[in-house]
């Protein structure tokens, strides 16, 4: 991308505009556009999140019940376990005192599947970013002190990592969600405790490695203080290598919260992916064969993950050449 | 004289017309904001929907309600310990939370809801959480314990007792279960299994009764509860005590419309109120082969009755029962006198009308020369009770002996051939199957034949058995119920009004019809419909489902609402 | 270099200790948060105080915190994980005593299954990169690691088990089968024990082998592009040698590390596999025990758990410092 | 007759941003015994000429036309099975890299019997019994054939390599830069078991270099490779007589040569085109100093130039002439490219090319600049004797490392181990004086040179810096010290932040210092990067490091070391990682500078010959201490120390007329983890007397300050000798 610029070598006065603003963050952006343009998973895995996004923001304009009041025939009655409308045999609805436009059917107790899924794609993101978001940011700061620093930084915070990699990881999470209230947030919380153990090892070796290198002791010479060697020289260098663990995060955040809420360590006032598969099958779904209402779930689920996977993948193959398929 | 009069009759007067402006409405402060406890969606979707929608109404009566939505094992102990504002658990006592009993063969008398649900003496330590403290009441509960001769005028007390409750709201009854059975009559005959009044096929009559039609003569059912403990001292639960009355003969039981009928026990004859003969069946048999007499059932009960007095930090004596769970049950024993090697004579302390019910047809019989050992080494340590004991092959006389037990597993009995009620089948067991849909496929695939216990959504049980014609639904009206119950010691449940209020927002029938799939019936009372004998009385009151209805009843009291339409207690 | 392995041995070992102690302490702290005692479990229309008061001294709990931990420390030196709330007459000891060899033969084999496919997977993926193919079976793989496992468990369970009732739903085996297990050799020599591993197992791997058919791919492409390997290809060996003998034995250094940390690790969670199967182990134990609020049953099983966990890392570690030369020689790298 | 013959070979790689033509059209010859030396500079497709010889080609590289006739078969024909069979059988291949060419989990015996026994047929014992001997043939000591790799040094392993090559006894033996990236005396070692293997077996070889001088020590005949074409061939003596092509001229003379120095080594400005548009006419026309109009449109073929001599120039019928006017360096100099890695030729470069003698119009004022002085040495050394401007002072320093050790250490399994890296060494530096540290690997150098910039802190000892103690300098003193001091690193790729632009890079070290004003700073920034030659400024300033050539980037590493008017620079290796062609340029550029500065420098470097061209005195450093120092003319024609001489000995001469002469000592250093009572040369030396091994040796001095640290001067210059000559040999 930037050699076209430089092809045709351009009078000075418009290279000077340019450099002025080439800095790492500009470095980093093109880092980023190189992962989703070489590789069209990732590009693919972005607007998978793209998607849910827009879902999740609109959701209650998108939605159109609310997904936790059953809905009511003209009886008063609940309107339970209708089949999508493209399903059911024509007129049952009717018969029922209602009409089915219920894209996805109804719960055992009359709750819209379709909107449950729209507004459970929330909590999904939810989970899924800002977990992600604070394994990145523990995982990169401790792996920078550590692989910067060394010593008894580097010792303290290496068997903290230790510690964190030996703690089950599911069984902790259930435990946490179990003792406190039921909210997400816990969940988030308890899986950020643990997660960023990798992030924070691999980014300290990267460190390790990057701080050995020679523009580094180039800045030292030049008389470059500690925190400038660190966030102006190595950070941006390994930032890449934040997002990439930041995003397969993303994924084990959402796959985790989805395995505590089935085990029904969850809050069902907030309705997510995992909750409405709890609830399908404590609700017999399986039984009475409502597949419209197990698959859905489990296939966003799915989707989110395997973007977050993707995006990861992607960032992979930019750092890590080796892996790329020529 | 007369000017004194007038000035009095004025002064009344004036008093009077000052009165009235204030005693006309005066708006109070808001009702503060409630919260209402359950168990998860996750544990029983059935009583969580519940009480999100009663939630939702109790809303629309303008009152801020939190629904607080905990496992169980959480709940339980949470109300339990948050009765008081001196809680243990929570930073305010309890107020309203959805509650069941469930029904046991021993409930199948009046006595144990009557007293231990409401009587003032089991308020602070004791089931009768939510405070309930009414001498009238407690007098009448007294009453029928020690009405033994004539149960006619037991009844009687025991309609008043249901009246006061019905009336002081101080549960609202919404519904006792219809528990579904199904069972494989591809392997059993239909007409060999006996509905008991109150709990439903799956009982003891069924079990010895319940004829095998194949030459396969195992009956596997399970439960979706936990399999603790195989030990005749202890109850841990709803599943363990069918082993239990199993593999353990018991004096007498509860027939099938809920009457104790001697069973181990060749006669019980009552010499007066407080003394009892019991004579005991010749030639039974321990599964060891011993034989089973007179000193063993005495031994039983005073098993139960053992224990170690202890005095706490401050000096209080303290009655340590080895038997925890039975002691109560025992409690009333003055005396056991053994006559001969099968007859012997309990005296009570007091009369007690239930005692045949909740004692004789309650204790298990245990053969002396295996517990006595056991119990003496107890009494020694203070550590621990007969509920740290698990026999290595549990000892009874019942029609059932014990082949394998694991726990939380499975329970493998097979009949006793020495028993004098030898069942027809010959070998029973119980699986622990918590995943519902596996409970649902093994029954169809006929892993599993006799599926006793249902606490899933009932619709898809009558689904499964429309779809497989070996498959039949037995169900039956619970001596349990479901309902909501207030903490009457603070406000807003301290007041009559308002609790009956909040019973005009429980829509019996919308639950019975949405959420139970019309396998309910409508409870008003903790006497439930099952037990015919005592619900003979006039009708209690009813509290229809109607939001108006609460609203005028709170505004009759003089509560009222702002412009936000929260509600307001009355003024002064 | 064998007595700087002992010491590297030596070293980590006490680091584990060190680390194990630590996640001891963190978990009875943790544990301490726990929202309700044992007596939930007890407590019956006929619950009194007295009762109460018993069985709160019958589990410690009356004591001040510090004596309880100094108790706890102790106990665990014992091996004495205390008694369970819910299972009378049991140690917590005794049931998950009971629950690990399952827990264990459905870890294994899943493991062993899902890292045989995955190995050879990842070369064949290597072998193919840039293929059709290799992009097809990576996705897929993706998927299998991104569905969430109960949900593809409870799927198969409805085909497998009851819609062609080809499979057993749930547990280890029917009862009248199981008694009869005096050992765990019965057990393992029973055909039906093996029948009702099929599904879990399957799943599991299924799950599993995403792992070590990713890393087996990278570490081939990474491994392939080494000199060594270009000179075995100079020296004129066969391209199934140079993949086989040289590249892949190489390559499989960091996934037979990554076996022994998923021992650890897929014992640790199994947890959802074991509840939707009923599959009496630890992670089932860990859930129920969770639910019933036995809180020295849960604590037990997730120390049993850690220290698993813990153990298989020192393993890894020891076992990558055997089979790569290099890693004895680490020291000399530092000589600038 | 020829045994292998190459007839218009041409290799492409595909890759994502284009078609690389690597190998263009390739046609050569290779007899029986013949000794042919492939001459090229990275990237001109040698290497990618041998995969095509034996077919391993990475799966993106094509052989799209050609044909490569062994013995008579058609390789290309050839159906792979076969294929594999002739591997190693019949052409053995010595790899590049060949460093990590053996399986770092197999031991090394294993691997050799693994490929006898798998490819040679033989049976266990007789395997192992060969494999023995092979260990003897390439002189590895047979005890270690049961190592791991990790356990060999780099020579041991090249070796190996060897060994295994020969295992098969093949009749064609290609060996692809055999000697790079080791140690003179190893290298040199190598070397001679190469040439002593040639003999005995009577090997077909073919040698791949960039290196001329081993190419003369080795080969009895040279193809030059550029761009992917052969420009020349030729037999090894005429072609270093006179080469017949002006990229050979260039090449001759940008080699140092230590047995005739020159004044002035050249450097071929610019970098081969891009090979994915190759230009249309003469592919060297853009770097050569001849080039005419013609040049861009005609593509030269390589024809007979006299006397068995092939090249591919349009002028090689004015080749004569042209070679006397390539004497004068400053005609090299001339030649300015500004044009950036992947990029076709810029209009302004042509433009350049207008008339004849091809001056490019851009350059301008320092075509003097560059040109050194007539003896590089002179007048340095007048400042040096001159007034005492002393600017550094190194008092006994000493620098040990811990490895191991402390509860890490124990957590790691390592026990604690001090590697003396520096041990006590003494010098002084004048202002502007010019100072060479020269030593095999691992000899301290550039950890000596670490410590001169402060990057690491003395252990023993005081460095004195303009009168500083740098112990004991506060941060402040210690912001100025860094201010006067800089570092040139080894790999230009490494020492320039890879996210940072040029610009970025250049204009830190005045941020750090302060510079306030945007366009100060600019200022500076663009006048340093024309004092180095890459001009215009501007065009430099928005790139990315990716974008340049290393020679282009190496400047830019040392416009960054002057931006802030230093002192003192150090330079560590600064031309080891480029390619010869431009070496010179950068040592010319940084010499000129130091004059105009008045920089005093330090060059860490293992190429002797290179030190001699550029610095006033010259420091031999072995196992942390400094043997040897003196002026460098007195050091390399009058070597004192027995090391020295043998370093000396070591280095191969670009003239196939002289052998080097074979050398007493064995290869390898050993590791600094013992302190030694007396020289620590001792072990190695084939003087050794008794003496040495219990009495340190003094600096004997004579009156030119040329010092050595050895007895063989002092009063122990007769203590007994021990003699080790014959095992030291080997």
């Amino acid at each position: 991308m930037q050699q076209e610029a430089s092809a045709r070598g351009e009078p000075a006065g418009v290279a000077t505009m340019q450099f002025r603003q080439g800095s790492a963050i500009r470095q980093l952006w093109e880092t980023n556009l190189e992962v989703f343009q070489r590789d069209r998973m990732a590009l693919f895995g972005l607007c998978i999140f793209a998607v849910f996004a827009i879902v999740a923001i609109f959701a209650p304009q998108i939605a159109p019940n609310n997904p936790l009041t059953p809905l009511k025939n003209n009886e008063g009655d609940w309107i339970k376990d209708a089949m999508p409308y493209w399903l059911a045999e024509p007129g049952e609805d009717e018969a029922e005192g209602y009409t089915n436009t219920f894209l996805l059917g109804t719960t055992n107790i009359g709750r819209d599947i379709y909107s449950q899924l729209i507004h459970g794609s929330r909590s999904a993101l939810l989970v899924g970013f800002s977990a992600a978001a604070a394994v990145a940011v523990i995982g990169t700061v401790v792996g920078l002190l550590a692989g910067y620093y060394g010593g008894w930084v580097d010792a303290i915070l290496m068997r903290a990592a230790d510690v964190a990699f030996g703690i089950p990881f599911i069984p902790f999470i259930i435990v946490v969600s179990a003792f406190l209230d039921p909210s997400i947030w816990n969940v988030v919380v308890a899986m950020a405790v643990l997660l960023w153990r990798d992030t924070g090892r691999v980014i300290r070796s990267q460190v390790l490695v990057i701080k050995e290198q020679a523009f580094v002791s180039a800045a030292r010479v030049s008389g470059a203080s500690n925190l400038r060697i660190i966030f102006v020289y190595i950070a941006p260098s390994i930032l890449p290598l934040s997002f990439l663990y930041g995003s397969f995060a993303i994924a084990w955040a959402i796959l985790t919260e989805a395995s505590v809420s089935f085990l029904g360590f969850s809050d069902p006032e907030t309705i997510s992916w995992g909750f409405m598969l709890q609830d399908a099958f404590n609700s017999l779904a399986l039984s009475r064969e409502a597949f419209y209402w197990i698959v859905p779930p489990g296939l966003c689920i799915m989707l989110t993950v395997m973007a977050g996977f993707f995006i990861g993948r992607g960032y992979e193959e930019v750092l890590f050449p080796r892996l790329r398929r020529m | 004289m007369s000017r004194k009069l007038v000035s009095i009759a004025v002064l009344a007067m004036m008093l009077l017309v000052l009165a009235l402006p204030v005693t006309s409405q005066t708006m109070g402060e808001a009702v503060p904001p409630i919260i209402v406890h359950s168990v998860t969606q996750a544990e029983r979707p059935i009583e969580y929907e519940t009480t999100r929608l009663v939630v939702e109404n109790m809303r629309e009566l303008g009152l801020e309600v939190e629904h607080r939505a905990i496992p169980w094992a959480q709940l339980i102990h949470e109300i339990w310990y948050s009765r008081t504002t001196d809680s243990a658990v929570a930073d305010r006592p309890f107020q309203m939370t959805h509650w069941r009993m469930v029904g046991r063969p021993e409930r199948s008398d009046p006595d144990e809801f009557t007293y231990n649900l409401f009587h003032s003496s089991v308020r602070d330590g004791g089931y009768n959480f939510i405070g309930y403290n009414n001498p009238e009441y407690d007098a009448l509960a007294e009453a029928q314990r020690v009405e033994v001769a004539d149960r006619e005028a037991r009844l009687e007390l025991i309609c008043e007792a249901q009246q006061i409750i019905r009336n002081d709201m101080v549960n609202a009854y919404f519904i006792h279960p219809l528990t579904p059975q199904v069972v494989n009559t591809a392997n059993f005959n239909p007409d060999s299994i006996t509905t008991q009044a109150g709990i439903g096929v799956h009982n003891f009559w069924t079990w010895i009764g319940i004829e095998p039609t194949g030459d396969d003569k195992t009956l596997i059912t399970s439960t979706t509860s936990f399999l603790q403990a195989f030990n005749p001292l202890e109850i841990s639960g709803d599943a363990p005590s069918r082993v239990t009355e199993m593999t353990w003969d018991r004096l007498m039981r509860i027939n099938p419309i809920g009457v104790p009928e001697p069973w181990a026990a060749e006669s019980v004859v009552w010499e007066d109120s407080l003394n009892v003969v019991v004579t005991l069946r010749a030639g039974m048999k321990w599964h060891d082969g011993e034989d089973v007499q007179s000193d063993d059932a005495a031994y039983s009960f005073e098993a139960a009755l053992a224990g170690t007095t202890q005095t706490d930090e401050d000096g209080k004596e303290e009655f340590r029962p080895e038997a925890p769970d039975y002691h109560p049950f025992a409690r009333n024993v003055a005396d056991i006198e053994i006559i001969d090697d099968l007859s012997l004579r309990f005296t009570l302390h007091t009369p007690s009308a239930a005692f045949e019910t909740s004692s004789l047809a309650k204790l298990n019989l245990i053969p002396k020369h295996i517990w006595e050992p056991i119990i003496n080494d107890l009494l020694e340590r203070d550590d621990a009770d007969v509920d740290s004991i698990q026999e290595e092959i549990p000892i009874g006389s019942g029609p059932f002996k014990y082949v394998a037990f694991d726990v939380n597993e499975f329970v493998f009995l097979e009949a006793f051939d020495d028993h004098w009620a030898r069942p027809k089948i010959d070998a029973w067991i119980m699986n622990v199957l918590p995943n519902q849909e596996a409970t649902l496929g093994q029954i169809q695939a006929g892993e599993m034949n006799f599926l006793w216990e249902w606490p899933g959504d009932p619709g898809v049980l009558q689904s499964i058995v429309d779809d497989n014609e070996h498959l039949d639904l037995f169900s039956a009206i619970s001596i349990g119920m479901n309902y909501f119950a207030f903490n009457v010691r603070y406000a807003p449940f301290d007041d009559v009004t308002f609790r009956q209020a909040i019973a005009h927002t429980i829509p019996q029938e919308f639950i019975i019809d949405n959420i139970f799939n019309g396998l309910a019936a409508p409870a008003d009372s903790f006497v439930s419909a099952a037990l015919e004998y005592w619900r003979q009385c006039e009708d209690l009151p009813t509290y229809d489902f109607s939001i108006d209805g609460a609203r005028a009843l709170l505004e009759g009291a003089g509560y009222s609402w702002d412009d936000e339409g929260r509600l307001h207690y009355p003024g002064n | 270099m064998s007595r700087g392995v002992a010491y590297y041995i030596l070293g980590r070992f006490l680091q584990s200790v060190m680390v194990l102690w630590i996640i001891v302490t963190l978990l009875f702290l943790l544990f301490r948060l726990a929202p309700s005692n044992p007596l939930a479990s007890y407590i019956d229309t006929t619950f009194t105080k007295q009762q109460e008061a018993a069985l709160l001294a019958r589990f410690g709990l009356d004591k001040p915190l510090g004596e309880q931990y100094i108790i706890y420390l102790v106990n665990l030196l014992k091996l004495d994980l205390g008694d369970t709330f819910s299972y009378s007459g049991k140690t917590v000891l005794d049931i998950l005593g009971a629950d690990l060899p399952n827990t264990i033969y459905l870890t294994l084999t899943s493991l062993l299954l899902a890292y045989a496919v995955g190995v050879l997977g990842g070369i064949v993926m290597a072998a193919m990169r840039g293929s059709m193919i290799e992009r097809v079976g990576t996705t897929f793989t993706l998927m299998t690691r991104a569905a969430p496992q109960f949900w593809v468990g409870m799927l198969l369970l409805t085909f497998f088990a009851f819609q062609w009732k080809l499979l057993p739903s749930s547990g280890i085996g029917p009862p009248m089968v199981r008694y009869r297990w005096e050992t765990e050799w019965d057990k393992l020599m029973s055909p039906v024990f093996w029948r009702h591993m099929i599904l879990p197992t399957f799943t599991l791997a299924l799950y599993l082998h995403g792992l070590p058919l990713l890393l087996m791919r990278s570490n081939m492409l990474e491994v392939l592009d080494q000199d060594y390997v270009t000179m075995s290809r100079l020296a004129g060996y066969s391209e199934w040698r140079v993949m086989i003998q040289t590249a892949a034995r190489n390559a499989m250094l960091p996934v037979l590390t990554a076996l022994t940390l998923g021992i650890g690790y897929s014992i640790g969670g199994n947890v959802v596999i074991e509840h939707v199967f009923s599959w009496p182990g630890l992670g089932r134990t860990l859930v129920r025990a969770v639910q019933q609020a036995d809180y020295p049953l849960a604590q037990g099983a997730f120390f049993l758990i850690a220290v698993i966990i813990v153990f298989m890392n020192f393993i890894a570690d020891i076992l990558y410092s055997l089979l790569d030369p290099r890693v004895g020689a680490s020291a000399q790298a530092q000589v600038s | 007759m020829s045994i292998l013959s190459i007839r218009d070979l041409k290799v492409n790689y595909h890759t994502q941003d284009g078609t690389v033509r690597a190998v263009d059209g390739v046609s050569l010859d290779l007899d029986e015994s013949q000794r042919l030396g492939l001459i090229g500079e990275s990237g001109c497709g040698k290497t990618t000429l041998l995969k095509a010889i034996v077919q391993v080609l990475p799966r993106n590289g094509h052989i799209v036309s050609g044909e490569i006739k062994f013995k008579g078969m058609d390789l290309l024909k050839l159906p792979p099975a076969e294929m594999r069979q002739l591997r190693w059988r019949e052409i053995a291949t010595i790899p590049q890299a060949s460093m990590d060419s053996l399986n770092p989990v197999q031991r090394v015996g294993s691997q050799l019997m693994k490929l006898l026994r798998v490819r040679g047929g033989y049976t266990k014992k007789a395997a192992r019994k060969r494999a023995v001997d092979l260990f003897d043939v390439v002189g590895l000591d047979t005890e270690r054939l049961m190592h791991y790799p990790h356990e060999f040094s780099g020579g041991m392993k090249q070796r190996a390599v060897i060994a295994m090559a020969l295992a098969l006894e093949p009749s064609l033996l290609i060996a692809d830069e055999p000697v790079t990236a080791l140690d003179v005396i190893v290298q040199h070692q190598i070397l001679e078991v190469l040439r002593r293997l040639e003999r005995e077996l009577n090997l077909t070889v073919m040698l791949i270099t960039h290196d001329i001088s081993v190419v003369a020590q080795v080969c009895d005949s040279v193809s030059v490779m550029y761009a992917g074409r052969i420009v020349e061939e030729a037999k090894a003596e005429p072609f270093f007589a006179s080469p017949a092509h002006p990229y050979s001229l260039g090449l001759q003379q940008a080699f140092p040569n230590l047995a005739s120095p020159r004044d002035v080594l050249v450097s071929i400005e610019g970098y081969p085109p891009d090979l994915r548009e190759p230009p249309a006419g003469c592919r060297f026309a853009e770097r050569c100093p001849f080039v005419q109009e013609t040049c861009h449109e005609i593509d030269p073929q390589l024809e007979v130039v006299g006397d068995g001599r092939m090249a591919a120039c349009l002028r090689s019928n004015e080749m004569d002439d042209l070679r006397a006017r390539a004497e004068d360096p400053t005609l090299w100099q001339n030649v300015e490219v500004t044009r950036l890695v992947g990029q076709p030729p810029t209009k302004s470069t042509d433009a350049g090319r207008g008339e004849p003698l091809g001056r490019p119009t851009i350059t301008t004022h320092d075509e003097q600049a560059d040109q050194p002085l007539a003896d590089p040495c002179n007048v340095p050394l007048a400042v040096g004797n001159g007034r005492a401007d002393l600017l550094l002072e190194m008092n006994d320093v000493s620098k040990r490392f811990k490895i191991g050790g402390g509860l890490a250490g124990l957590l790691r399994g390592d026990k604690e181990q001090t590697v003396y890296a520096v041990n006590n060494i003494s010098f002084t530096l004048r202002r502007g004086e010019s100072l060479g540290l020269a030593g095999e690997s691992g000899c301290g150098k550039s950890t000596t040179g670490k410590l001169l910039v402060k990057l690491i802190d003395a252990s023993d000892g005081q460095i004195v810096f303009d009168g500083a103690d740098l112990s004991s300098v506060d941060d402040k003193e210690l912001l100025g010290f860094r201010s006067r001091v800089q570092l040139m690193f080894q790999n230009p790729f490494e020492a320039l932040n890879p996210r940072f632009t040029l610009y970025r890079s250049l204009t830190e070290p005045l941020i750090i210092h302060g510079w306030k004003d945007e366009n100060e700073r600019l200022q500076r920034v663009v006048e340093t990067l024309d004092r180095v030659n890459l001009r215009p400024a501007e065009v430099f300033l928005d790139k990315y490091p990716h974008q340049l050539s290393g020679g282009q980037l190496q400047r830019v590493v040392l416009a960054r070391a002057l931006v802030l008017h230093p002192d003192f620079l150090v330079a560590d290796e600064p031309v080891s990682m480029l390619d010869v062609s431009v070496r010179a340029g950068i040592l010319n550029t940084t010499r000129r500078l130091a004059r105009e500065l008045g920089l005093a420098t330090v060059y860490i470097s293992h190429d002797l010959s290179l030190l001699q061209y550029t610095c006033d005195r010259i420091a031999i450093m072995y196992l942390g201490e400094i043997v040897e120092i003196g002026p460098s003319n007195e050091v390399i024609n009058k070597p004192q120390h027995p090391y020295t001489q043998a370093l000396i000995a070591a280095v191969p001469v670009p003239d196939p007329t002289i052998e080097n002469p074979p050398l007493r000592i064995r290869e390898g250093v050993p590791r600094p983890t013992e302190q030694f009572i007396g020289c620590p040369f001792a072990q190695r030396c084939p003087e050794v007397m008794e003496a040495c091994l219990n009495v340190r040796p003094p600096f004997i001095a004579d009156e030119q300050g040329h010092q050595a640290q050895c007895h063989l001067y002092g009063e122990h210059h007769n203590s007994p000798k021990l003699h080790r000559e014959a095992e030291a040999a080997r």
